[in-house]
């Protein structure tokens, strides 16, 4: 829980230094999801365990922690002060995309066009990293042939039936699930994009499998499609960079896509963010289905 | 003037949450405390985007208070079903 | 007319700080769970639309109100929601009230 | 002014928190939570790298000249991500060590591989 607080409070720090963007990832991300995945685990590892540590490791450790932290506090002593408008971090390619991206891209927010257009090979191999977490988290967690029949957990969530809150969340998850879709497009002119989308239509799904079981969610989020969608996400992405490079022009050069160098900046932002929001949801609903399928094995063995 | 005092009056009461979150003594103290640090956040974010004059930011804070229930919700959901895996060990 | 939109949301805005720092004055200092749920979850519901109020008269017309209104709802919500989960939680986990009566008569 | 180094410091004592979490602690879960404040650091770095003072929010609006800069905002934004996805993969492989060695106690894995 603590965990989770931590992830609040950052994000309201990054609001405070107009990193609107980043606050909305960490609000998501860092409030919502990952402290839900830590009590998962948690919860399929056991929670206390007591331990013979040896004494003087955290001595050790405090010794070399105290130490590497004096180093770096000397380091900075060089570095620019915190806010200088003529720090070398804004010298080079930053004036340029805050002068320029208005009207090379056409759309006003800034950390968009940088994200997918400027840098869009950056984020392509982010959203292959997600992708690859996704299949490194199913290959290591269903490592048995998987149960059709989960009912423990499904017994378990139905012992604690919170009927008002069912039909809260039950009221609560369409209207989040348009805000994803909102955030997803609307993340040219405002904070927002196809990253945090993503989270948040994740964090719907995960609200209704803790108040309706597994089971039912099954039902409702079908596995398969979730996979398949996860790796069309990608593919969705590098497709348009293809396309660019079948029309003779550099990688994921957006200008083949229409004969105005702006709009054709929209259309490939949009498609680019969409791939990303469809991959970035379908992995996080995967890992969590992965997660509370495994505590499910781990009650099973604690009952044999 | 008002609004910096909110935002001054809301940073304290983190603050003096934050101690509750650390104090316990039971898990359900710390999620008490938690809920509450999220609604401050989301107030927070609301006044700061009027302090410095962009309130087109409220966006962040919708979504914080969205994914504040979500996260509130679910952490007490998986404590339920620690505890309840744990104690039908036990019996 | 101005002026006096602006004073209303001004006290509206202090009125709601004023409330929030009662609010974790009682779950700092209250004795058990359920006195400290009590102490926030019920300045909380009031406190937050003190404030969004006050905003929401700084705001003008526009789109920022609507999100203000959106806030709101979903704050008027889920807050209370989540109290009674936690409430509900906790009595079903076994955790009982203090008696104070009992433990002041322990002390003495 | 020495002051307006504060950033730093605050970067770096959260840095040493988690750096010393990771190694002076056994338990495989708080070692990755100590990362992840570790990664958090390294976060707030960046981004308070890219504020500049009297700057505002990166998206055009009238009347603002001077931005914050947009750059650290970006790769910090898809790092959030990616350290969330990163965080999952590192809880399943937690989660396997528990299934195969019964602990997710270090020194109790690494006892159990030497016999």
């Amino acid at each position: 829980m603590l965990f989770s607080i931590y992830g609040l409070i950052s994000a309201s720090f990054f609001m405070s230094m107009d990193a609107v963007d980043v606050a909305f990832t960490e609000a998501a991300v860092g409030a919502g999801v990952s402290p839900l995945l830590m009590l998962a685990t948690l919860a399929s590892v056991g929670r206390y365990q007591k331990k013979p540590t040896d004494p003087e490791i955290p001595k050790v450790a405090l010794l070399l922690v105290i130490i590497t932290g004096i180093l770096l506090i000397i380091g900075t002593l060089d570095m620019p002060a915190f806010g200088a408008a003529d720090a070398p971090a804004h010298q080079h390619v930053a004036p340029r995309y805050i002068k320029e991206s208005p009207e090379e891209i056409g759309i006003p927010n800034m950390v968009t066009s940088v994200l997918a257009s400027y840098r869009a090979y950056d984020t392509l191999g982010e959203v292959v990293v997600i992708f690859t977490a996704g299949i490194g988290v199913l290959s290591l967690l269903n490592f048995r042939r998987r149960r059709r029949n989960i009912h423990l957990i499904d017994d378990i969530i139905a012992i604690d039936e919170h009927k008002i809150l069912r039909i809260v969340s039950k009221i609560l998850i369409p209207p989040i699930l348009i805000f994803g879709l909102y955030v997803q497009f609307h993340g040219d002119f405002g904070p927002g994009g196809g990253f945090q989308a993503g989270v948040i239509f994740a964090a719907a799904i995960i609200l209704y499998v803790l108040f309706f079981g597994v089971k039912y969610a099954h039902q409702v989020v079908n596995q398969t499609f979730v996979r398949v969608f996860s790796a069309i996400g990608v593919l969705l992405y590098g497709s348009v960079g293809v396309v660019s490079l079948l029309n003779g022009k550099n990688f994921l050069d957006y200008h083949v896509l229409a004969e105005n160098p702006t709009t054709a900046q929209h259309i490939g932002i949009l498609v680019i963010e969409l791939g990303v929001g469809i991959t970035v949801a379908c992995v996080m609903i995967l890992i969590f289905f992965s997660f509370i399928e495994n505590i499910e094995k781990v009650i099973q063995e604690l009952r044999k | 003037m008002a609004l910096i005092i909110t935002t001054i009056t809301l940073l304290v009461v983190i603050a003096l949450a934050l101690i509750r979150a650390f104090a316990g003594p039971t898990v359900f103290d710390r999620i008490l405390a938690g809920n509450l640090i999220g609604t401050k956040v989301v107030l927070i974010i609301a006044v700061m985007g009027f302090l410095f004059g962009r309130p087109d930011f409220l966006d962040v804070a919708l979504t914080y208070a969205l994914i504040n229930f979500i996260s509130v919700i679910g952490v007490l959901r998986f404590v339920e079903i620690t505890r309840r895996s744990r104690e039908e060990d036990k019996s | 007319m101005e002026l006096i939109v602006s004073i209303i949301s001004g006290v509206c805005l202090l009125a709601g700080s004023f409330l929030v720092l009662s609010g974790v004055i009682g779950v700092i200092r209250f004795p058990d769970f359920y006195t400290r749920i009590h102490a926030a979850g019920v300045t909380e519901t009031l406190a937050a639309s003190l404030i969004l109020i006050g905003l929401m008269l700084i705001a003008g017309w526009g789109i920022v109100l609507l999100k203000l209104i959106l806030i709101l709802l979903l704050v008027l919500f889920t807050s209370p929601t989540a109290s009674h989960a936690l409430g509900k939680a906790a009595w079903k986990s076994g955790l009982k009230p203090t008696n104070l009566k009992q433990r002041n008569e322990d002390r003495n | 002014m020495i002051l307006d180094l504060f950033n730093y410091w605050v970067v770096i004592a959260l840095m040493m928190i988690g750096f010393f979490i990771v190694i002076a602690r056994g338990n495989l879960v708080k070692k990755i939570i100590g990362l992840n404040i570790f990664q958090t650091s390294v976060f707030i770095f960046y981004i308070s790298a890219g504020k500049v003072n009297g700057g505002t929010a990166p998206i055009v609006v009238e009347g603002a000249k001077l931005y914050s800069n947009p750059l650290p905002h970006v790769l910090i934004l898809t790092a959030i991500v990616v350290g969330i996805a990163t965080t999952a993969l590192a809880l399943s492989l937690v989660i396997r060590i528990k299934a195969n060695y019964g602990s997710v106690e270090e020194s109790v894995i690494l006892k159990q591989d030497k016999l």
